[in-house]
């Protein structure tokens, strides 16, 4: 660390240069082009080493991912230039210049829809929230979904049709895909193949059926590498069919999770998570909060939350599960004991399973086996939960078949050479299949391959064809929710680049010719909704669902012919040798967000690392095997070998080595290539998730990893403070402690009077889950800058709100606690005071603010921050050479330049809208108006934000809470962020280990 | 010309006690102290010196360029240690220049004889000390070329400085300390350079000499306000060397920053001003006195009683550090707790330590007066206790910030090597002043030390 | 060295080897009714400036009047613009918070006091004078090392060519010259 | 002795000084003009089109809101569309050659490249919709444009010239039924209208100087 970070190669920097030469095609017509077109030249002549800033090195372009619009003039001392406006040539329908418009569509993940709204500054779609009428989101989101914007204005986006490299057209790539069809329709398309993900899009299915019905000798692959498989099978196990499994979470008052993460991946995470908060009770203490077991094999968001967690390798997940269905008397061979759990916590669980017979809850995870899956479905009938907290219904997705078997398939025929059309849509199969796949060896075998995709991937580059597809908010589509309700996606902005959809792509399979994707769902559509079409179109459009989609619950039966244990035969396959298990990444997930650089720098909940993934061992397996953080190991499991360094995580199960998937890419992009070890080069086919028989080697090398907090433990001071609902029924006040926002503190000073607005936060611990989207949804909202890994290992990270996660208790058993912590906007600011140029100040509304363009840089104000919130932008962070990043920005906040102090405003630039709509209605800010990007954002509403003048303000009730305490409130900063202490809900008859 | 009588450098006689040596006349001490400016050819010492110091201050430009360009990034610096070297520098420069004040005006005032030979080049040491301390603070801003706007002038965006900030008092108090301290040493060097006019042979120097000696004549009323004004800077000036390192120590006292936020800051920071300047003193007079045959004029008496303060400050800062401790279990506040007990234990533990036994243990040997007189011993020591007060300064910013409040904002600082390319280039740039100012004007006043060699005459001595 | 003087002489000056000697002299000269009368010494003696009937220097109160006007000055200037110009809540802190208002007030002060100490002593000495006939005086440039010189001005009333000589040669000089103008 | 400085010397040493002296001086007057904003006050900005407000407000007595449409709902008061010109000009001097490029934007579906007059710094949010709800009139800034051919600055764009209406609004402030009428002129005294105004239309003075009510 001690060597100067800015010396490396130049060769980024000139790819760089070749490579953001686009963009500006996209531009329609607005007043900022002149703007930010202008600015280029403004910048290099009022600081020209500005100028050639970026060549100087890799980490520096990342910069690239992040926004700079309104630099120009925040330092002075020079000539403005002569800025030009272009105004509309025709005005679009209803828009009013200069005001931003919401979109309602949606965006998928492994085919499932989250509903949002996209909001669009003159054309450019900015961010993305949630959409309260659609049912996976009621107005939240996820990280990854707030992070999609980014994807779309990626430069590193393919733009151009290729064929073997050579930059090619759609016309030539039709005249030869034309040829390929005559061919083909005389066989009956014997020997075409179409690998797609998971598609739940009615309309892109009913285009592969048709296709499927002109050409019936040709098959549909579907392939996601983080797929459900199991759950299907499981069902198929359990009632002899596929059927979709869903839970109500409010409903359920004991919730045991077998290795689930419910509530951080699953395809309705989000709707889980608000469920889930809304049955423990938000913001304070509810009649019957519910209470969460967990059996993790690597923490989870799920596990981290859990009341009473025990970790458990994966493969002993069934054992447990078994043993769990014994003590409820299901007729099953099960162990006497399980390795790792103790009979009296099983026991423990068991009973308040009964106890809330009908109101609990047993969620297998994807990643287990069909058999505990089925297991689940039987100890949720025996204990009366099916219909109420659980059902089910036919399968979302359109065709249910096992991915994992289907490509195998698609892979022994290429062998076979009995494939000589191949067409993949989307995915990343050559990076993404299992080890033993090897689907990209026979690749090159095929006469005709043929891709579409974002990027010009690992995959497009084994494929003779690769075509630009267009972004999900460039497009029309539509796509199915985890219940089945379908919204119709609908473009903000017309492609970037010469992209088609898959819909596009398939029209011109079947019968070759080009028909827009508008026109290919309004005829699917047309026949759907029928009679009245126009109207139901568009309120479909408006509302985004289409009512009434939603697929109707399913009675089931389950099959006499349940096998009494698992196919390892009973007591499960217990060896001791280690266990390897593969994860989603939370942030890159499989791969396909990986050049997304707000993703790559979001620390990971657990870990807190960026930029990479790691082998997560638990404390006591590196002790004996005296491994410590960043060391590098061999991973050999199987017969193939990875070297990755290792990451210690409390909580972890002894015995489990944890690797994420969707690192070490190739062929990702410039942000995304060379980060992390590629997992997939580990995983079997046949046990996806997990298997046993791993080694590890201790190679001596290290490799750094970049983490956002060094320290677990909160060193004995309150700064969450947490208490049991029994605690707190004791005493109320046993949470937040005795310290109290509100006890007033004698003072020589008068203070100041706030009597028009007075903004405060109130942040409910006990419903953060920690999933960092507030963090991610600040980033979009407020043009806050990448850094690179390098600069976060220094602790130079931006974030304005960051999650800090601390651990209590044992290394092997931690009981995990987040808090998310923005600026507190205290009244007795400390960075004010020492700050000599009223940089940072008040306003009348009690707002502590932070004036970039009077800043100098003294830093004083973040050495004076107790909170340490303060971000400092210690080079030129912000982006201000490549066009089409800068069109992401949110034009309504300023880009910051080096040099000068950034923190949470508390969204000011919303508070100040809302103000000026209120003012010209003469009538004050309604409760809810404003909302900050991190409230939208949260899944548990756990932020609450509003006026402390408002009688009626819903922050101002939670404040009064008796759990509402401030951080360091002994300080005497007055913060108007406060936090709601956490409340738990432990079995009283389990002692915590 | 003069009989300089030197005497062997281990006996202990009253002789090499004298505040003046040999026997002097008005003349001879006048052409000894000029000659060396006027017509004593350079020292090859002063060569090796100067060659390395003009190395030392190309870096120092070179790093200072490089900063411009990319900015502070290329520090170690980070959020939460996001003030380190530049600051250190700068609070102990300013200590630097403490000593030279109070040889020249607190001495002056207390009308110590042993001054007058050392009072030119100690106050040259602190314009060029706090000229570099001013440097940094500049350096470290975000955007430099916005330093200004911590000045109160009227502009167009109708805004003033934020007065309650200790930075807006660092301004005032700087500019004014340095302001001061140059008017004091130039209105000191008028007489002398009436002189340097008179018995320059080459007509440049003359005009050169000249203008600076502004038509001084030596005139009884002349003298007369002078002796007047003199004594009033040295009243105004020895009041303002406290509230300087008092204001410094604010930069640190008005933060809540555990380690920072404590009332014993200003005399803290003071006595280590002192502390660390008369090192300085000693580092640059040892050689000084050795390099231009100084050594009647700068005696080992004038040694000793530098040592003699040294030690009274050094145990003064140990005081401090005692408090601190004290002050930390006593209050009870579990922040200011683990800050004392993270600076013994922590990942900067060495510098603790270091900073304790440089600080506080060896300078308890300045209690013998075989070490007071031995001038290799002094001139090791003194530079032994100006790197224990950088460090103190490194210590007092670095570990206090980089664990405050909250455990997960916890975190490290490295330097960088342009870190220490600044640091580096300043000493430097400060020995390229201080060796052009001995070169070309008279390090020792002449004027002062006629006086010396009457009131030797008239016994007074 | 001795000129024709073209204009009348600028006076009669008397060098001395030591600062008894013009201490004396300057005493008798200045009894002997003399008044335009300077005293020059390589430093700055004793009694010298007295024995010419120069009784009190006004730097002193110069400097008070400067560090007066130095810190009224830039206290109300803080006052002004924090309270009046333009107030801000700066960290929930009074506008008019005085105490963190001293230390710019304090430093202020000293460097009125300073720079009218200094500018006032130089007024007041007439300096800068870069030209002065008395650097006409013959060997005068010794009174920057160790000579001391008596010198009766020509436009003093009681100043007669040959008197005062006769007089300046009583006082037993080293020597006595003509200046001239 | 002789004199270090002769007369003539010294005459030629405060010729120097002088010269010194003057030189910086100019130097400094030099940069004060080199940085000063452009177009600067009062000097006509040159368009691709010479649209002239002085005919088409002046003359034909188009409303400010017939082009500027976004001016009461938008922080952005709105350049019209070619469209807008064309719904005129498509009868009206078609084919007059100082329209061409109007026509040829209007054909090509290229958008006109205006130049801005009025540019404040991207990190001042400037919201035009509420100074049009609090009776801010447009002449009250933009100046009289019904009698200028082409546009010009009539304000400095300063933060001390906005701040000088927001200390004290009253000073400028006008009946909301006035905001578009450019030879608006008080009938009696400003002030005492003013502070009515203030009063009715609800302006809180208080946070006018706030910061962040034009820094985000």
């Amino acid at each position: 660390m001690t060597e100067d970070p800015h010396t490396a190669v130049d060769s980024e920097a000139i790819r760089l240069r070749l490579g953001d030469t686009h963009g500006a095609t996209m531009w329609r017509s607005l007043d900022e082009i002149g703007e930010t077109s202008a600015f280029g030249d403004y910048l290099t002549q009022q600081f020209p080493r500005f100028a050639n800033q970026f060549q100087v090195d890799r980490r520096e372009f990342l910069k690239l991912m992040s926004a700079s619009l309104a630099l120009a003039g925040l330092g002075a001392c020079t000539r403005e230039p002569q800025e030009k406006i272009l105004p509309y040539v025709k005005a679009p329908q209803g828009a009013v210049a200069g005001e931003p418009r919401f979109f309602a569509t949606a965006t998928t993940l492994g085919g499932f829809a989250m509903g949002v709204l996209v909001e669009s500054n003159m054309g450019r779609p900015t961010k993305v929230e949630g959409n309260p009428m659609h049912p996976a989101s009621l107005g939240s989101t996820d990280t990854l979904t707030q992070a999609s914007v980014l994807g779309l204005w990626d430069p590193d986006r393919s733009q151009v049709v290729t064929r073997k490299g050579q930059i090619s057209t759609w016309e030539n790539f039709s005249s030869a895909l034309g040829r390929q069809l005559i061919g083909l329709a005389r066989k009956q398309g014997e020997g075409l193949r179409i690998l797609t993900e998971t598609v739940t899009s009615p309309t892109l299915a009913a285009q592969l059926q048709a296709l499927l019905a002109r050409y019936p000798k040709a098959q549909w692959h579907q392939y996601d590498p983080i797929n459900r498989d199991n759950v299907y099978d499981g069902t198929r196990m359990a009632f002899g069919e596929a059927l979709d499994v869903r839970y109500r979470l409010d409903k359920a008052r004991t919730i045991l999770s077998l290795d689930a993460d419910f509530l951080g991946a699953g395809n309705a995470r989000v709707r889980a998570a608000r469920d889930f908060a809304q049955g423990r009770g938000a913001g304070g203490r509810a009649a019957m909060p519910n209470r969460l077991y967990a059996v993790a094999s690597s923490p989870s968001l799920t596990s981290a939350f859990a009341d009473h967690c025990v970790a458990l390798r994966a493969g002993d997940v069934e054992n447990a599960a078994l043993r769990i269905a014994k003590l409820l008397d299901l007729p099953v061979v099960a162990p006497d004991a399980v390795v790792g759990v103790a009979e009296d916590w099983l026991a423990a669980c068991v009973r308040d399973l009964q106890a809330s017979r009908g109101a609990s809850l047993v969620v297998a995870g994807e990643a287990q086996p069909p058999f505990v899956h089925a297991l689940a479905h039987r100890i949720n009938h025996a204990l009366g939960n099916v219909g109420v907290t659980v059902t089910y219904s036919e399968p979302v997705v359109a065709d249910p078949a096992n991915q994992g078997e289907s490509l195998r398939a698609l892979v022994r025929d290429i062998a076979a050479h009995a494939v000589d059309t191949l067409i993949v849509i989307g995915g990343n199969p050559v990076y993404c299949a299992p080890a033993d796949v090897r689907f990209g060896d026979g690749l090159l075998g095929v006469p005709l391959t043929v891709r579409l995709g974002l990027y010009e991937d690992e995959t497009s580059a084994r494929c003779q064809w690769h075509l630009p597809a267009t972004h999900a908010l460039e497009a029309w589509s539509d796509a199915r929710a985890y219940d089945g309700t379908v919204t119709l996606m609908q473009p903000l902005i017309a492609p970037l680049y010469a992209g088609r959809s898959a819909h596009e792509l398939l029209a011109m399979l079947g019968g070759g010719t080009l028909r827009s994707g508008y026109d290919i769902m309004r005829d699917y559509w047309q026949e759907k909704l029928g009679a009245d079409f126009e109207r139901g179109w568009s309120t479909a459009l408006r509302e985004g669902v289409v009512t009434g989609t939603a697929l109707p619950e399913k009675t089931v039966t389950t099959r006499g012919d349940l096998p009494a244990h698992g196919p390892a035969g009973p007591a499960g396959a217990d060896d001791s040798s280690l266990e390897l298990i593969f994860t989603p990444d939370p942030s890159v997930w499989d791969g396909s967000f990986a050049n997304n650089a707000w993703l790559q720098e979001l620390p990971r909940p657990l870990t807190k690392l960026t930029w990479d993934n790691a082998a997560l061992v638990a404390p006591a397996l590196a002790k004996r095997l005296s491994l410590q953080n960043e060391d590098v190991v061999e991973l050999t499991c199987r017969g193939r070998t990875l070297a990755a360094p290792v990451w210690i995580v409390p909580g972890q199960a002894d015995g489990v080595v944890s690797v994420s998937l969707g690192y070490g890419r190739t062929r990702a992009g410039r942000v995304g290539n060379g980060h992390g070890f590629d997992a997939y080069a580990l995983r079997p086919s046949d046990a996806p998730w997990f298997s046993r028989g791993l080694q590890i080697r201790k190679t001596g090398k290290k490799y750094p990893l970049a983490t956002t907090q060094h320290h677990h433990a909160m060193d004995g001071r309150d700064l969450v403070r947490v208490a049991t609902v029994a605690e707190f029924d004791q005493n109320p006040q046993a949470a937040s402690g005795p310290r109290h926002a509100t006890i007033p503190i004698g003072t020589l000073y008068s203070p100041f009077k706030y009597d028009g607005y007075a903004w405060g936060m109130a942040i409910n611990l006990g419903a953060c889950i920690g999933c960092n989207a507030c963090t991610i949804a600040c980033q979009a909202e407020n043009n806050i800058p990448v850094v690179g890994k390098a600069e976060v290992a220094r602790g130079r990270e931006m974030h304005w709100i960051r999650v800090d996660r601390y651990y209590e208790g044992s290394a092997h058993a931690p009981r995990t606690h987040f808090q998310p912590v923005p600026c507190m906007q205290c009244e007795r600011a400390p960075c004010e005071v020492v700050c000599p140029t009223e940089a940072s100040v008040h306003d009348s509304e009690g707002l502590n603010v932070q004036v970039y363009n009077r800043c100098v840089g003294t830093r004083f104000c973040s050495n004076n921050c107790p909170y340490k919130v303060r971000r400092f932008n210690f080079f030129q962070y912000a982006d201000e050479n490549t066009e089409s990043l800068k069109a992401q920005r949110n034009p309504e906040v300023t880009v910051r330049m080096r040099g000068v102090m950034e923190k949470c405003s508390y969204c000011i630039q919303r508070i100040a809208n809302g103000r000026i709509e209120a003012d010209k209605a003469g009538r004050r800010i309604r409760d809810g108006e404003v909302v900050t990007a991190c409230q939208a954002v949260c899944p548990t509403q756990a932020i609450s934000f509003g006026d402390l003048n408002d009688p009626a303000s819903r922050v101002k009730a939670l404040k009064a809470s008796p759990l509402d305490y401030a951080l360091l409130g002994e300080l005497n900063t007055r913060p108007r962020t406060t936090y709601l202490a956490k409340l738990t809900n432990p079995n009283p008859d389990l002692k915590e280990s | 010309m003069s009989p300089a009588i030197s005497t062997p450098a281990n006996d202990i006689n009253e002789s090499r006690l004298q505040v003046l040596k040999g026997a002097y006349s008005y003349a001879s001490i006048s052409d000894k102290i000029s000659d060396i400016v006027l017509t004593r050819p350079t020292h090859w010492g002063w060569v090796a010196a100067f060659s390395l110091c003009t190395a030392l201050t190309l870096l120092f430009v070179v790093a200072m360029a490089y900063l411009f360009y990319k900015g502070v990034g290329i520090w170690g610096i980070d959020i939460p240690v996001a003030w380190a070297f530049a600051i250190t520098n700068f609070v102990w420069w300013v200590g630097i220049g403490h000593a030279g004040t109070f040889i020249s005006a607190f001495l002056l005032l207390l009308r110590q004889k042993w001054r007058t030979s050392i009072n030119r080049f100690a106050e040259a040491m602190t314009i060029f000390a706090v000229a570099m301390a001013g440097i940094m603070p500049i350096l470290h801003l975000g955007r430099p070329w916005f330093f200004y706007w911590l000045a109160p002038y009227p502009n167009i965006m109708n805004l003033w400085p934020q007065w309650r900030s200790p930075l807006v008092w660092d301004i005032f108090a700087i500019g004014t300390y340095i302001i001061v301290s140059i008017l004091f040493w130039y209105m000191g060097l008028i007489p002398d350079l009436a002189t340097l006019r008179d018995r320059a042979e080459s007509r440049v120097k003359q005009i050169v000499y000249g203008l600076g000696a502004l038509g001084w004549r030596g005139e009884a009323r002349q003298w007369r306000r002078f002796d007047t004004a003199y004594l009033l800077l040295a009243g105004l000036a020895t009041p303002l060397v406290i509230s300087v390192h008092s204001v410094v120590s604010f930069d640190f006292s008005i933060g809540n920053t555990p380690g920072w936020h404590s009332t014993i800051f200003p005399p803290y920071f003071v006595a280590g001003a002192l502390f660390s300047g008369f090192a300085m003193a000693l580092t640059i007079s040892i050689p000084l006195r050795a390099i231009f045959g100084l050594k009647d004029f700068i005696t080992e008496r004038h040694l000793d009683n530098i040592a003699k303060i040294m030690l009274v400050c050094g145990l003064i800062v140990a005081y401090s550090y005692v408090v601190e401790i004290f002050m930390a279990f006593y209050s009870g506040d579990e922040f200011e707790k683990y800050m004392v007990l993270n600076r013994m234990r922590g990942p900067y533990a060495p510098i603790y330590w270091v900073v304790v036994l440089f600080n506080v243990v060896i300078p308890q040997s300045l209690w013998f007066k075989r070490v007071r007189l031995s001038v290799m011993t002094l001139f090791v020591l003194s530079i032994v206790v100006n790197i224990g007060m950088w460090l103190e300064r490194f210590m007092i910013i670095v570990t206090s910030l980089h664990r405050d409040f909250l455990p997960s904002s916890w975190g490290m600082f490295y330097p960088t090597f342009w870190d220490w390319a600044i640091l580096v280039g300043s000493l430097g740039a400060f020995g390229w002043l201080f060796l052009m100012f001995v070169r070309f004007l008279p390090a020792i006043s002449i004027s002062e030390m006629r006086k010396l060699v009457r009131e030797k005459k008239e016994g007074e001595l | 060295m001795n000129p024709q003087p073209i204009l009348p002489a600028y006076g009669l000056i008397a060098e001395f080897a030591d600062d008894r000697a013009l201490v004396d002299a300057a005493k008798r000269a200045h009894a002997e009714g003399y008044r335009n009368i300077d005293a020059y010494a390589p430093f700055s003696v004793e009694g010298l400036s007295e024995a010419l009937g120069f009784r009190k220097d006004r730097v002193a109160l110069i400097a008070l009047l400067g560090g007066v006007l130095g810190g009224a000055s830039v206290y109300f200037l803080q006052w002004y613009t924090a309270v009046i110009d333009y107030p801000i809540n700066s960290g929930g802190r009074p506008l008019h918070s005085w105490p963190a208002f001293i230390p710019a007030t304090f430093e202020m002060t000293v460097l009125g006091a300073a720079l009218a100490a200094f500018f006032g002593m130089l007024i007041l000495n007439g300096l800068p004078k870069l030209y002065h006939p008395i650097f006409n005086a013959p060997g005068f440039d010794l009174a920057s090392r160790d000579r001391f010189f008596l010198c009766i001005e020509s436009r003093d009333p009681r100043f007669e060519m040959q008197e005062t000589r006769q007089f300046l040669e009583r006082l037993a000089p080293l020597k006595v010259a003509e200046i001239s103008n | 002795m002789a004199q270090v400085f002769q007369p003539r010397l010294i005459l030629s040493l405060k010729l120097g000084a002088l010269v010194v002296l003057t030189l910086s001086a100019v130097a400094v007057l030099a940069w004060r003009i080199s940085i000063a904003p452009h177009p600067a006050i009062g000097s006509p900005v040159e368009q691709v089109v010479p649209f002239s407000h002085v005919h088409h407000v002046g003359e034909v007595g188009l409303d400010c809101r017939y082009c500027h449409a976004s001016v009461e709902q938008s922080a952005f008061a709105g350049i019209p569309p070619t469209h807008t010109c064309m719904t005129c000009h498509s009868q009206l001097f078609t084919d007059a050659p100082m329209l061409a490029p109007v026509v040829k934007s209007f054909e090509s579906g290229a958008p006109l490249q205006w130049n801005r007059v009025h540019d404040l710094p991207d990190f001042v949010y400037f919201n035009h919709s509420i100074h049009i709800a609090k009776g801010v009139g447009c002449a009250t800034c933009h100046g009289p444009v019904n009698r200028m051919p082409l546009i010009w600055r009539t304000a400095s764009l300063e933060m001390q010239w906005c701040l000088e209406c927001h200390r004290a609004p009253e000073r400028h402030i006008r009946p909301l039924d006035k905001v578009f009428d450019l030879n608006w002129q008080p009938a009696g005294d400003q002030l005492a209208l003013g502070k009515r105004l203030v009063e009715a239309y609800r302006i809180h003075t208080a946070s006018l100087t706030d910061c962040s009510i034009c820094h985000r």
